[in-house]
């Protein structure tokens, strides 16, 4: 029991003491709720104070069994990767909290559980060691997204949801048969073993099987990224969503796309992943070009943020896909930028809608003269979005055009396009809403920030200034975790190869 | 097989197949009930015909074994049907008090 | 094929007793309830209204038949015929008495016999269960009966009674069982005789009082199920006249009423000898023959013939001078046939057996002059609120003693 | 006299069971299947199980008919209607009948040629004693099964046939 | 060691303090902050150049690492020489006027506080552009200016052709920040930094095709903020903004940022000739362009914004030829003069009450003789009139490019001589005529007159106080010597005077004559009036299929045709297949038994065809 098994396991228990709460204290639920994930971020801030730069492998491990036949792990830990994400996790809860406390009414119980369920998968996601187990955490936070979507939704909710659901199950499927194909292979579930069994020749795929196994993992981190032709669920989720949930969907969950690409795909299948890049780079290159000219001409605020994130995440991908250290840290870097500026922006949408109860770009207009601040914060976020240095997104994408230059500077070429259509969605999406007359029904439902709104926006705001200008506190150990990814995947390439030779001879 | 040949067999007693053909008739009819007729009381009894057939047949078993086992079958048959009889008809009362019909074309919906 | 002959001759014999009996016992029945009311009851039709039971055959045979124009004419003649079939059929397994030897006899250069009998018509393993069988499936007459006639009270009647019927009919087998597991025989026959002896030389056997579960409550639940089996008051619901008029057979008339008058005596008969076989030792004497028990049956023969005799020579009315006389020598010759050492052995468990379901049935008629009717509701929840844990409890303690014994 | 008695009740059993089928009313149907009931009953004496045979009328006639005897009059039942159709049930009914029908004969005739006889008094072991031994030996858990089953039923019937409380 | 943090991070305090509780503030501590944080910069600017020998010695400075991942390595760096010393007094030294005069202009405005905050932020990026150590941070203060250009442009944020303007700015500045980012990655990949020291000292080994990659995408960024063609469009648009904003940004200091860039890189411009060319050709161009459209505009502050670009289009022109201290010059001069022409500009608006249409003004030197004064005085620099500030750098440029090619030089000549036509039509149909607009034209306060006053005496004797060639000798390599250095200033004062002369018989001597020559020209007159119709071909050509295309094809097309199709569609089918195989499942319990049957019959006949369970 360390620090991590609380992190994972405080969440839990708050949802399981939030369901015994009466229905009829939803005041109480609210600041239990946000008691429990405050008290969840605090502790996992000492998981940033306790960890070791430069120790070797994950830390703050634990390894029990949990099922026995098929030997099942549960084994914990996390690394330079890992570990800012889940503090993500646990920084954005507390604020997805705060931030429904009065837009959720109904059934506020249950809505607070599952945002303290999803909290728990979220973590465990992030902190998995074992294959079973991630998948199992994967699908544990399936399931409180499903319902936040599908109960507390808009009015396509139903068909959001299920689209959202279907989509991932179909790529979580195939990861499932990989991770059993895997299992019999090395026969343990723990990834730590099966890392440890490619490098050192005892699990030998050949080439047909590595690609394979790598597609199947491919597939179904990139329909979570998601990647461009497989994008389709994110608008309608997103739109759909209630804030919270579009927050975090945002936030972290497209986050466990990117991880488990990072984690699972590159170390395994570096030849595979390798020899698939380019193709795969085009996809994020076309979902960077894409995702933009398609937020410009969206009517609804959401959806442009959707299509927005679509083409952020691509930046993610084709990143990770240049096997450059610079591609790979800006990968990583942006999967927390896009988690602390989309989540803003869609902090700040749901502010709008609290307050004007429409998505439609068309029904604002002016809010800038009713309520400045607001549109301070969203100009502040909106900057943050489009990549302006100094704050935090020009960090990521900065590193990760800089690594797609150092691969193809044609990519680099084509990726920028991005950084330009991103100026276009954005600025217009905010002349539409916040420059301009002030119409009468905006006038009267446009209240200035509540205290309960600064305190969700400000940390947030804080955090892309803090990521924008002085990266240095984050990247370092991302770095050193990225390095020993490209590293693995260099070196066991050869080593694997001449193990599939010894394999082949020794059948004979 | 010539009658006289027939007639010396009889002597012997009944064939266990003739029960069984017995068994296989009723639970045909049963089934036929099942199909032509539209009262869900009357489909439901077909039911028990079937159920009934079957039982004929362990039976026969049993004796042609001469072992109990198919005797228990019966027992565990008949406890069973006597168990779906009485919820099914309490099911039956129900859905007429819902829906005044008993034609079975007519209960196709499980939302009422 | 003397099997067949002699099952016949019984057949004949029983069916012929049974018949008068079932036929008088209305009889009985009137008088009972007019001596318990303090009046004379029939009295007009032969002496003592001896012959109103004739009378009323008669009556109803000779009345016409009425077939309702709106009732659905097969099941409402089948109604009664089942439940009359059904009542009957009971009687032809009931043993009443140990066996008979009859001696080898000549007609005609053949010599018959000598043949040992059973005093019963069939010997059947299964004879209690099969009474249970019979008796449920006495509800369809009534039900059918209730149904076919298309009229409400005769519906509801129907429907009170299968109702009822089945609700009884579990803790009548329930408290069936406890004797059962006592006896260890499901044989009519070897019930009773697993209830001969005594204890401590003069306590009979009987199953009410024997060891090491006595079953007096299961008697009574047992007594109480037969009263609602048979839909005698206090539970006859199903026929109440100030409810459903006359309930399940209110259009019926003439033979086909009279069936089911007849069903209904019959199955009193039927119950009170399943009850007197299970619980009251059957023909088993009510102490040991070395106390004189044989001759209790010439006893009370001689003392009627005596009373007879009496008020026959100081006559009530006009005609006792001729009647009680010719009374008191049947009994004088009943007496003389209990006695007749031969036959001692025959006729005394016969005797004893029939004392008992007269006692019995004496106790359904006492019952009827008594006590007032149930309410339905209350009939339900007496049956599955309190009757039936009741007997399933008998039957646990039943079952916990003789495990415990054995 | 196996064969007189087997033809007799088959006989009875067979009509009355087409009777199910082809009455038209719903208490005729229930008192066919009765017929087939207690004729069932006594084919089971005949194969020498005398416990079944009893426990067949008592629950089966005496109980479960009863029972459905009760819905009816309850309901009111009458001659059914002809509205509603399953043409699949018309198109492939009697076919499916007059095969099945067939090949579960042939199967019989197949699998049973006249090898084995029944002769009544051949086989004693239908008694209560056999059956009850068996009962609370062999198959004293599937028997303890069905009485939780029965509870399970008593609870289901209890409330579905429960008067809405309000 | 010189604070040189202390630069940028004046303004920006000042930027902070009105920027989040300016709103609170009485309107003199406003002034006082934002005017007083600039004021600070310039005498911080002044000592530092005082303490280091104006730059002499360049300084360095590094404060922290910015962004670290392997050979990446990017720190907050600081750079000082004689070209960031020029750029900071300008932009300083310009800056406080500016900001002098706009605590006059924008008195009556809503938002004081906001457009001082913008205005110091602006001060902050154009400072960080100006002191950067290395491209990242140049691209840092790029960027920054970019974003309040766009805030300041769209400070009007109720007009929508504010906002719209505001955007255009950004957005057209950011095609051009693609150029300069690529710029970069190519250049890191190139020489594994982005340090001015590092990249200069390995450029001339590099290969010549990627210099001039490098070089071409600069231009590009360069063309976006400069607004050179093709990416100018957005300048003239920018007019939306208050008039100091113009001044400011639009004309004295962001604009001139690429060709500051293109100085800065100069070491890999001049390895890379065929940029050069492409650099001269784009300014010459730009500069004919710009100018011809500035002699049809009736808008004065387009007017100026036409001249700003044709202006900015010289100093490429002379960056392009080799000339770079020629440009550099050329950009300090033409901050002082057009500064100045804006801030009379500014002054003649707010006379005439917010009047921008010259058609409507005429005969204000009697209301506002003051500004009649100064605006002559940047009319004149502008012109090239011989000794003011303008002729020498303009001068300057024209030779340099006689010395590289002669077409060039008469091309500069001729745009010389429009400009001067232009801007002194201008003036005569402000200052000279009948007033023929509304209300009483009146005389600007003081404070809005004191800083034109400075600018005025900085637009005539700028050009002699400041030899920049002299001051940034040795940063560049020398120019060719040219022969007949004489005739060729006497043909440019010509053109100049020419202009003048003719502006004045067309708009003073001959009012009828211009009606006339736009009859006469028809056609292309309604071009030249309507620019070319560059944004309606951009409008056509780009934007509208883009928008368009994304709408119809992308969106309606492709996301929710084709793959939403393709998902839809596999949920279709499987519906549909439900729908066929819920025929099954009718509710209909006849049918079920029948299939029951069915199913059972088939079994049987399965088995008795295996030859049955034996």
């Amino acid at each position: 029991m360390n620090m991590l098994d609380l992190v994972i396991a405080l969440p839990a228990i708050g949802f399981l003491i939030a369901l015994l709460i009466p229905r009829a204290m939803d005041n109480f639920i609210r600041l239990f709720a946000l008691g429990f994930s405050l008290l969840t971020f605090v502790v996992s801030l000492t998981l940033v104070m306790g960890f070791q730069q430069g120790a070797a492998g994950q830390q703050f491990v634990t390894n029990v069994v949990w099922i026995q036949n098929p030997e099942i792990h549960y084994h914990v830990g996390i690394d330079g990767l890992s570990l800012w994400l889940i503090i993500l996790s646990t920084f954005l809860t507390p604020i997805a909290i705060l931030l429904s406390w009065n837009a959720i009414q109904d059934r506020a119980k249950e809505y607070f559980a599952f945002l303290l369920l999803l909290e728990f998968g979220l973590v465990g996601v992030f902190a998995a060691w074992d294959l079973f187990l991630f998948y199992v955490f994967w699908e544990v936070v399936l399931v409180p997204m499903y319902f936040l979507i599908g109960i507390w939704g808009h009015d396509r909710r139903i068909y959001a949801a299920v689209k959202f659901f279907l989509y991932t199950m179909a790529g979580s499927v195939l990861m499932l048969a990989a991770i059993i194909f895997l299992y019999t292979q090395a026969g343990t579930f723990d990834y730590a073993s099966i890392l440890d069994q490619f490098s050192t020749g005892k699990i030998v795929l050949t080439h047909l099987q590595e690609t394979l196994l790598f597609l199947a993992f491919f597939l179904a981190f990139a329909i979570k990224v998601p990647l461009f032709p497989l994008h389709t669920w994110l608008p309608d989720a997103h739109v759909e969503a209630p804030t919270a949930g579009s927050l975090m969907l945002a936030s972290v969950m497209l986050k466990m796309g990117t991880y488990g690409l990072v984690r699972f795909c590159l170390p395994m299948f570096p030849t595979a992943a390798r020899e698939n890049a380019p193709w795969i780079v085009i996809l994020a290159i076309i979902g960077i070009v894409y995702g933009a000219l398609v937020a410009m001409v969206q009517p609804n605020m959401k959806k442009l943020v959707a299509y927005s994130s679509v083409s952020h995440l691509g930046f993610v991908v084709l990143g990770i896909f240049t096997f450059t250290q610079a591609g790979l840290d800006g990968a990583v870097y942006q999967m927390l930028n896009h988690g602390i500026s989309t989540g803003a922006l869609f902090l700040l949408v749901g502010f709008l809608y609290e307050r004007r109860h429409s998505l439609e770009i068309s029904s604002y207009g002016g809010v800038a003269t009713a309520a400045p601040w607001l549109s301070i914060l969203f100009l502040i976020t909106t900057l943050a979005s489009i990549g302006l240095p100094t704050l935090n997104n020009f960090v990521g994408e900065f590193l990760v055009l800089q690594g797609a230059a150092q691969a193809n500077f044609t990519w680099a070429v084509f990726a920028s396009l991005g950084v330009i259509l991103s100026a276009c969605y954005m600025l217009w999406m905010y002349q539409r809403v916040f420059f301009g007359e002030l119409s009468e029904e905006v006038k009267h439902h446009m209240p200035e920030l509540s205290l309960r709104e600064w305190a969700c926006a400000v940390p947030l705001i804080f955090m892309m200034l803090w990521m924008g200008m002085y990266s240095q506190s984050f990247i370092p150990i991302v770095s050193e975790q990225n390095a020993k990814i490209l590293h693995q995947g260099k070196m066991s390439s050869p080593v694997r190869a001449m193990a599939a030779v010894q394999g082949v001879n020794n059948a004979r | 097989m010539d009658p006289s040949q027939a007639l010396e067999m009889l002597k012997n007693g009944v064939p266990t197949s003739w029960y069984l053909t017995l068994s296989a008739l009723l639970f045909s009819i049963g089934v036929a009930g099942f199909m032509i007729r539209r009262n869900i009381i009357t489909v439901f009894m077909c039911i028990e015909l079937m159920l009934n057939a079957v039982n004929l047949s362990f039976i026969a078993f049993a004796h042609q074994h001469k072992q109990v086992s198919g005797h228990l079958f019966t027992f565990f048959v008949m406890v069973v049907a006597a168990a779906e009889a009485a919820v099914g008809l309490a099911i039956i009362l129900t859905v007429f008090k819902n829906r005044s019909t008993l034609n079975i074309d007519e209960i196709n919906t499980l939302k009422n | 094929m003397e099997f067949l002959v002699i099952t016949l001759i019984k057949l004949a014999l029983i069916t012929f007793i049974f018949m008068t009996t079932l036929a008088y016992l209305q009889w009985v029945e009137r008088k009972v309830i007019a001596h318990v009311q303090v009046r004379m009851g029939p009295s007009r039709v032969g002496p003592h209204g001896l012959l109103q039971p004739l009378a009323d055959v008669i009556k109803l045979i000779t009345k016409e038949g009425v077939l309702p124009p709106h009732v659905n004419a097969g099941y409402y003649l089948l109604a009664p015929f089942l439940a009359v079939f059904m009542a009957l059929i009971s009687i032809s397994i009931i043993p009443f008495g140990t066996g008979i030897d009859i001696p080898a006899m000549t007609f005609g250069g053949k010599t018959f016999g000598p043949y040992h009998t059973m005093m019963e018509l069939a010997s059947v393993n299964m004879g209690v269960l099969m009474i249970l069988a019979v008796s449920s499936m006495g509800v369809y007459g009534i039900a059918l009966a209730g149904w076919s006639s298309n009229n409400k009270y005769a519906l509801l009647g129907g429907l009170r009674s299968s109702a009822q019927m089945i609700s009884y009919e579990l803790p009548m087998s329930l408290a069936i069982a406890s004797p059962l597991l006592m006896a260890g025989t499901l044989q009519l026959r070897g019930i009773a005789d697993s209830q001969a002896g005594f204890y401590l030389g003069f306590v009979p056997k009987w199953a009410i009082f024997q060891m090491p579960a006595p079953q007096i409550f299961a008697f009574i639940i047992f007594m109480i199920s037969a009263f609602a089996e048979t839909n005698r008051i206090p539970f006859d619901l199903p026929e109440a006249e100030n409810e459903l008029v006359a309930g399940f057979h209110v259009e019926y008339s003439s033979m086909t009423f009279a069936s089911f008058f007849m069903a209904e005596y019959a199955n009193m008969v039927t119950v009170c000898s399943v009850g007197t076989l299970l619980f009251l030792g059957g023909w088993q004497p009510l102490w040991p023959a070395a106390l004189g028990s044989n001759f209790v049956a010439p006893a009370i023969f001689l003392g009627a013939g005596l009373i007879c005799l009496y008020h026959g020579l100081n006559p009530a009315r006009p005609f006792d001078r001729y009647t009680l006389p010719v009374f008191a020598v049947v009994f004088f010759g009943l007496a003389g046939l209990m006695a007749f050492p031969p036959l001692v052995p025959v006729l005394t468990p016969l005797f004893w057996f029939l004392a008992k379901v007269g006692f019995l049935l004496f106790v359904f008629i006492w019952i009827r002059a008594t006590l007032p009717r149930f309410r339905y509701d209350q009939l339900m929840s007496f049956a599955w609120k309190f009757l039936f844990p009741a007997a399933l409890l008998n039957l646990l303690v039943t079952g916990f003693l003789v495990a415990l014994v054995s | 006299m196996d064969l007189f008695f087997f033809s007799l009740f088959a006989f009875i059993a067979l009509i009355c069971a087409v009777n199910v089928v082809l009455q038209k009313h719903p208490i005729s149907s229930a008192l066919s299947l009765v017929g087939v009931m207690g004729s069932l009953a006594v084919l089971y004496l005949l194969l020498g199980a005398e416990f079944v045979a009893m426990a067949q009328v008592i629950v089966y006639a005496g109980a479960v008919m009863v029972l459905f005897i009760f819905v009816i009059m309850l309901l009111n039942a009458g001659i059914e209607e002809h509205r509603g159709r399953s043409w699949i049930a018309k198109l492939l009914g009697f076919p499916a009948f007059v095969a099945l029908l067939g090949l579960l004969c042939w199967f019989v005739q197949r699998f049973f040629p006249n090898t084995g006889f029944v002769k009544f008094g051949d086989f004693t072991g239908g008694g209560a004693q056999e059956i009850g031994y068996a009962l609370f030996t062999e198959y004293l858990l599937p028997f303890e099964v069905t009485s939780v089953l029965i509870l399970i039923a008593i609870i289901g019937a209890i409330v579905l046939a429960r008067k809405e409380l309000d | 060691m010189y604070k040189l943090w202390l630069i940028p991070a004046l303004p920006f305090i000042g930027f902070l303090i009105n920027g989040i509780i300016g709103r609170k503030l009485p309107k003199a501590v406003t002034n006082l902050v934002a005017v007083g944080s600039v004021v600070l910069a310039f005498l911080w600017v002044l000592f530092v150049g005082n303490q280091s020998n104006w730059g002499a010695t360049p300084l360095h400075a590094h404060y922290f690492t910015w962004i670290k991942s392997g050979a990446v390595n990017v720190g907050w760096d600081y750079w000082v020489d004689k070209l960031t010393m020029i750029m900071l007094m300008v932009v300083t030294g310009i800056g406080s006027l500016i900001h002098i005069y706009a605590t006059g202009y924008m008195e009556h405005e809503e938002g004081y506080y906001r457009f001082f905050a913008y205005l110091n932020l602006f001060m902050f990026f154009m400072l960080n552009l100006v002191l950067a150590g290395n491209y990242l941070i140049l691209f840092v203060g790029w960027e920054g200016v970019g974003l309040c250009s766009y805030l300041l442009i769209g400070f009007y944020f109720v007009k929508k052709s504010a906002t719209t303007a505001g955007n255009k700015a950004f957005i057209v500045n950011r095609i051009g920040d693609f150029g300069f980012s690529l710029a970069m990655f190519l250049m890191f990949t190139t020489f594994g930094s982005l340090n001015f020291a590092k990249v200069f000292a390995a450029a001339p080994g590099k290969p010549e095709g990627i210099l001039t990659a490098i070089a071409f995408l600069m231009l590009l960024g360069a063309t976006g903020k400069s607004a050179q063609i093709p990416l100018y469009v957005w300048l003239p648009d920018a007019m939306e903004g208050p008039t100091p904003v113009s001044a400011l940004i639009h004309a004295a200091t962001m604009v001139t940022a690429g060709v500051y860039m293109c100085s800065r890189s100069s070491v890999i411009f001049l390895h890379a000739p065929m940029a050069m060319e492409a650099v001269a050709l784009v300014g010459l161009a730009t500069a004919v362009f710009a100018a011809t459209i500035g002699l049809t505009q009736y808008d004065i502050k387009k007017v100026f914004a036409y001249s700003t670009v044709s202006q900015l289009g010289y100093m490429f022109l002379g960056v392009g030829v080799g000339a770079f201290s020629a440009g550099v010059w050329h950009l300090m001069t033409h901050a002082f003069f057009k500064a100045l022409l804006f801030l009379g500009a500014g002054s003649v608006i707010h006379a005439c009450h917010g009047e921008q249409d010259m058609r409507h003004m005429g005969g204000l030197r009697k209301y506002a003789p003051k500004t009649m004064a100064v605006l002559a005085c940047a009319s004149l620099a502008i012109a090239g009139f011989p000794g003011t500030s303008g002729f020498f750098s303009k001068d300057a440029i024209l030779t340099a490019a006689y010395g590289h090619a002669p077409w060039m030089f008469w091309v500069g000549v001729v745009t010389a001589g429009m400009t001067a036509f232009y801007v002194w039509r201008a003036f005569w149909m402000t200052f000279w005529g009948e007033y023929k607009g509304h209300g009483h034209p009146h005389e600007s306060p003081w404070s809005m007159l004191g800083p034109l006053v400075v600018l005025a005496i900085l637009s005539l004797f700028g050009g002699v106080l400041f030899n920049v060639p002299k001051i940034l000798e040795g940063m560049f390599p020398p120019l060719h010597e040219v022969e007949g250095e004489g005739m060729l200033m006497g043909i440019s004062i010509a053109a100049g005077l020419l202009g003048i002369a003719l502006s004045y018989y067309m708009y003073v001597v001959n009012t009828e004559l211009p009606a006339k020559i736009t009859a006469a020209l028809g056609g292309l007159y309604r071009l030249v009036y309507d620019k070319y119709r560059v944004d309606e071909a951009y409008d056509a050509a780009v934007v509208t299929p883009l928008i368009e295309g994304s709408k119809a094809v992308l969106w309606h097309g492709v996301d929710q045709g084709v793959i939403d199709g393709a998902v839809n569609g596999v949920g279709y089918q499987a519906r549909g297949i439900g729908g066929i195989l819920k025929l099954i499942q009718s509710g209909n319990i006849r049918s079920y038994a029948t299939w029951i049957a069915v199913g059972a019959v088939a079994l049987l006949l399965a088995l008795g065809a295996g030859g049955g369970v034996k």
